[in-house]
């Protein structure tokens, strides 16, 4: 099914998510490129994007992008990795609308920048909040809520 | 002096505000009473469910799980117990599944009509929200005989449902969905006719197909666009393949669509109920309802997507686990976070008491939303 | 032309008769100090700690999601300011040395009165 | 003026108090009977109105202070007293003082007017329906200014919804109006009510009920129901135009309010439903053949339960659509006023004209 997209953009991974659900790792270049063509092409018409999450994987982010085709039924996964330090990559806001604050929401809580975003600022947190809590080197700084009994 | 324009006033409704249903704050500019733009600022009810779930093993966190949506606990509760027994790799008992859709349903029902009452308090008439009520109280009493809390239930466990329903529990159910068409009916002649209700309601925040597909809306908000697009449906979950049901279906999209589409898909649930009810109450030597996991002993591994269609939308419970106690992340996909966002774009260009009439009818749900 | 005039006006007439017989049917209120509703035993309410059926096992904290509300040391402490009541606690002690009780009016003056705290360091034993 | 009139001359006379005197303490007495009576009925209407709500949605209503509730109200009143007075950074110290009295004071005023009874009329004057009208158009300034000056944009928006909506219901209700002074004759309120005594079939209702309701419908946009209670909609402006005020000034609005409603159903009685007179024209005084001024206390009594069971009556209904209705748009009530309920009493006054006719003729 995904062969033509194997062909156009370059996959460096492919895995499965369970239940049954095909990810494709692409470099974050390409990001743009392929959610475009997944969005558009006959063969897929990814019409929807489900939602965005990151992960911090200790040495890198993992940016997944999760998209579903109301046409044929399926759901695909979109994955990208990013340095640690300084991440940051394109973002999909233009291609379809709700990815607005799913990244704003990212860029709240990982700290990665998102690159042509229409409005990127902290969403969940205040705006007076320091760091990016759902890094896992993040420290809380008040003494009383850390989960530290143990 | 640097002259002021005075014609534009901006605004902030809410975080406390009685009809923001919670603590969203909304920035809205307006021109007399014309709204030009509308800048929601959510995160007043941020708990930190995703980074709590770092901190805490897999069962330590099912009790939290239920905070994230309080109207429809079973929802979350399902999606996220549903993620790990995928990744487990483990199949319920089929009673539990029965009794799962049970009292999803049930807490459908409760959540769209305290959102019926909402809404209508939000327009003004306070008779529906005691009514709307009254029928939720029922439901809660039950709930909370089987669960042990009326809201919070942290029933489903790991393998199936911590306790089986007493058959006195299920009778009392059956008597609640038999009566219950008849408080629909009730609701109905109140509201759906009315002309000052259709006056408020019909031809404002008119959401289209392209729109709602666009920003990701689902539930019965899409559904009042047009889409019969439900995941109980489109890719059945638990039993819903061996039910029989409808997806009510609206054309217009705008706000009375979407109050007739959660009136009907009340109807429905209650229709799912008696058809689980059915199948409760004939087979009563069926006993297993739990798996009976060590709770301590789930460390599960991988990356899963679970679904489940919540009384506001596709909700998605994302659990990326890396075989120890704790999972690594956990990314919740909550329908009211997308239905929030749509706000400045269906509600611009209406006026200041329309606002209310459009959020209200997306029902919008905070903690959802801030998570 | 008429007829759109006069749906309407039906409609309206409609909800007075709704609110009319609803207004007939008997109060649902429920007067709570002087009346209360009954429970029953899956209620969970203030959890009731058995010393004696206690074998330190420390299930009950590894449940806990609030994970300061229990605590085990010398002595065995539930901090009801910061439980949930979640019941996690009594469903999986292995002995039912934690039971829950019906009692839900917890409202105090005194912090102190919100944290259980029971010895249970047996010394020579 | 009256039995009670002569009676009170008399009295003064005896005690030899100058004429001027007796007159100006004649109607501070009269005021200080209705302005004592109105803070009652309007305490009683408020714990009413809950009780009422509660009946409808199937609840107890207020049922702690006093028994069953019934101090419920005073409890309320005398916490209010005690509420600190809030003066907001922002407001126009001036208006923000003036606005409560402007709300508060012209209601307390056109309680004169109203024909309790036949000796019960504190003001009765020549031309009492336009004079009623002219100071019930007060209020809504009042509104405004509170708006305005609390430097609020909530209550700003609520102040200019008020004005607007004042201005399109008063003109349906003036032409209402014109009608019945055609058809009674009179701009006086007693003589109004004295053109409808006998049986109920000669209420102004009867020629003109299409006026009836057009009139209903306005005054629920003067008092400031729901369906039609735009200017503190809470649902989008929390509180309007009262939502800066505390303590007494917010007591005054908040009395004003149902002061006004129940003035305004005393107004609608009097005006369609007869006023004091009783349905069937029989006075139990008139049947008992009492003695000349026992009779007449005995009669006023009777007059003045006639007008309260047909005001009550009339509360009844208004309160009963705020327990079935939800709260239209402000820009579609403003339509349904100058586009229907303005051509609508024009059709009532020419109806009203053709039977003023022939009844002239025959």
């Amino acid at each position: 099914m995904f062969e033509d997209l194997k062909e156009k953009f370059d996959i460096i991974k492919e895995d499965i998510m369970v239940p049954d659900i095909k990810r494709f790792y692409v470099s974050a270049k390409n990001i743009t490129g392929v959610l475009n063509f997944l969005k558009l092409s006959p063969s897929y018409f990814f019409n929807r994007l489900d939602c965005i999450y990151a992960k911090d994987i200790k040495t890198e982010f993992e940016i997944t992008y999760i998209l579903h085709s109301d046409n044929y039924q399926n759901k695909a996964a979109i994955c990208t990795k990013l340095e640690y330090d300084n991440a940051r990559t394109e973002s999909v806001s233009g291609i379809y609308k709700n990815a607005n604050w799913d990244e704003r929401e990212i860029y709240d809580l990982f700290g990665i920048t998102f690159i042509n975003h229409p409005d990127l600022k902290r969403i969940l947190l205040p705006d007076s909040f320091k760091g990016h809590p759902l890094r896992k080197n993040y420290k809380m700084e008040d003494e009383r809520l850390r989960w530290n009994y143990e | 002096m640097n002259s002021v324009n005075t014609n534009i006033m901006e605004i902030n409704i809410g975080p406390q505000h009685p009809s923001t249903h919670g603590v969203l704050r909304l920035k809205v500019t307006l021109e007399g009473e014309k709204i030009l733009n509308i800048e929601p600022v959510i995160g007043y009810l941020h708990r930190g469910m995703e980074k709590m779930a770092e901190n805490r093993n897999y069962i330590q966190y099912l009790p939290v799980v239920d905070r994230i949506d309080y109207l429809s606990g079973f929802f979350c509760s399902y999606a996220y117990v549903n993620a790990v027994e995928l990744l487990m790799n483990i199949e319920i008992p089929i009673k539990a599944k029965y009794i799962r859709t049970l009292t999803m349903e049930m807490n459908r029902i409760m959540s769209h009509l305290l959102w019926l009452g909402c809404y209508l308090l939000d327009l003004g008439a306070t008779s529906p929200l005691f009514y709307a009520f009254i029928e939720r109280e029922k439901l809660m009493d039950i709930l909370e005989d089987l669960t042990g809390a009326r809201m919070m239930y942290n029933y489903y466990t790991f393998g199936g449902v911590k306790k089986d329903i007493p058959v006195d529990i299920l009778k009392r159910i059956y008597d609640f969905a038999k009566h219950f068409p008849s408080s629909v009916k009730e609701y109905e002649d109140l509201i759906s006719d009315n002309p000052i209700f259709t006056s408020r309601t019909m031809k404002t925040g008119i959401l289209a197909k392209e729109t709602a597909e666009q920003f990701s809306i689902t539930g019965a908000n899409l559904r009042a666009s047009g889409a019969a697009k439900d995941l109980r449906k489109d890719s059945p979950y638990l039993i819903y393949n061996l039910l029989d049901f409808n997806i009510p279906v609206k054309q217009t999209g705008d706000s009375y669509c979407r109050y007739i589409t959660r009136i009907n898909e009340m109807k429905e649930s209650n229709k799912i109920i008696l058809q689980c009810l059915d199948r409760l109450l004939t087979d009563e030597n069926d006993n297993e309802i739990n798996l009976k996991l060590n709770p301590l002993s789930i460390k599960p591994e991988g990356e899963v997507i679970s679904e489940v269609e919540s009384s506001r939308g596709l909700m998605q419970c994302i659990i990326s686990a890396d075989g120890s106690s704790n999972p690594l992340r956990i990314k919740w996909r909550t329908p009211s976070f997308y239905a929030a966002q749509l706000l400045n774009t269906i509600a611009k260009n209406h006026l200041l008491p329309d606002l209310m009439a459009v959020f209200g009818s997306l029902d919008i749900i905070m903690p959802e939303v801030d998570r | 032309m008429i007829m759109s005039f006069l749906n309407p006006l039906k409609a309206l007439l409609k909800g007075l008769a709704v609110v009319l017989k609803n207004a007939l049917k008997p109060d649902v209120t429920l007067e709570y100090p002087e009346k209360k509703k009954p429970l029953n035993e899956n209620f969970r309410g203030r959890i009731k700690y058995i010393k004696e059926n206690c074998i330190k096992c420390g299930l009950c904290k590894k449940v806990c999601p609030v994970k300061t509300a229990i605590m085990i040391g010398d002595d065995f402490v539930i901090d009801y300011t910061k439980c949930i009541f979640c019941g996690s606690c009594t469903e999986f002690c292995p002995k039912n040395a934690l039971i829950r009780t019906k009692e839900y009016e917890l409202a105090s003056k005194d912090k102190n009165n919100l944290i259980m705290k029971e010895n249970i360091n047996y010394g020579n034993n | 003026m009256g039995l009670f009139y002569v009676i009170y001359l008399d009295f003064m006379r005896q005690i030899n108090i100058p004429d001027w005197l007796i007159i100006i303490l004649w109607h501070i007495i009269n005021f200080c009977f209705a302005a004592v009576l109105l803070i009652f009925i309007v305490l009683f209407l408020v714990l009413f109105e809950r009780k009422y709500l509660a009946f409808f949605t199937r609840r107890k209503g207020p049922n702690r202070v006093g028994l069953n509730g019934c101090l419920q109200t005073a409890a309320d009143g005398l916490k209010i007293l005690f509420k600190e007075n809030i003066l907001p950074s922002g407001a126009d110290k001036f208006l923000y003082f003036c606005a409560p009295l402007l709300v508060f004071s012209p209601i307390m005023a056109v309680y004169c007017l109203i024909p309790f009874a036949e000796d019960l009329t504190a003001y009765n004057s020549c031309c009492g329906v336009l004079l009623f009208m002219a100071i019930l158009s007060l209020p809504p300034l009042g509104v405004l200014f509170a708006g305005y000056s609390s430097g609020n944009k909530y209550s700003l928006i609520g102040g200019i919804r008020s004005c607007v909506q004042s201005i399109s219901s008063e003109i349906p209700v003036f032409i209402v109006l014109a009608g019945i002074v055609l058809l009674t004759g009179s701009m006086n309120l007693n003589e109004i009510t004295k053109a409808q005594s006998g049986i109920f079939l000669n209420w102004n209702i009867f020629p003109s009920i299409l006026g009836f309701i057009i009139f209903l419908i306005c005054s629920l946009i003067i008092m400031n129901r729901i369906p039609f209670d735009f200017p503190e909609a809470e649902s989008e402006l929390t509180a309007g135009y009262n939502s800066e005020y505390s303590g007494m000034k917010f007591a005054m609005f908040f009395l004003g309010e149902y002061a006004l409603t129940f003035i305004f159903s005393a107004f609608i009685a009097v005006l369609f439903l007869g006023g004091y007179n009783p349905p069937f024209g029989v006075y139990a005084a008139d049947l008992l053949n009492l003695p000349l001024i026992s009779g007449a206390i005995v009669k006023n009594i009777e007059q003045f339960f006639w007008l309260m069971i047909k005001t009550y009556i009339l509360i009844l209904i208004i309160m009963w659509f705020r327990a079935a209705y939800p709260r239209l748009r402000q820009s579609d009530a403003i339509e349904f006023c100058w586009y229907i309920l303005i051509p609508l009493s024009v059709f009532n006054l020419f109806i009203l004209c053709i039977i003023q006719f022939i009844r002239g003729c025959l």
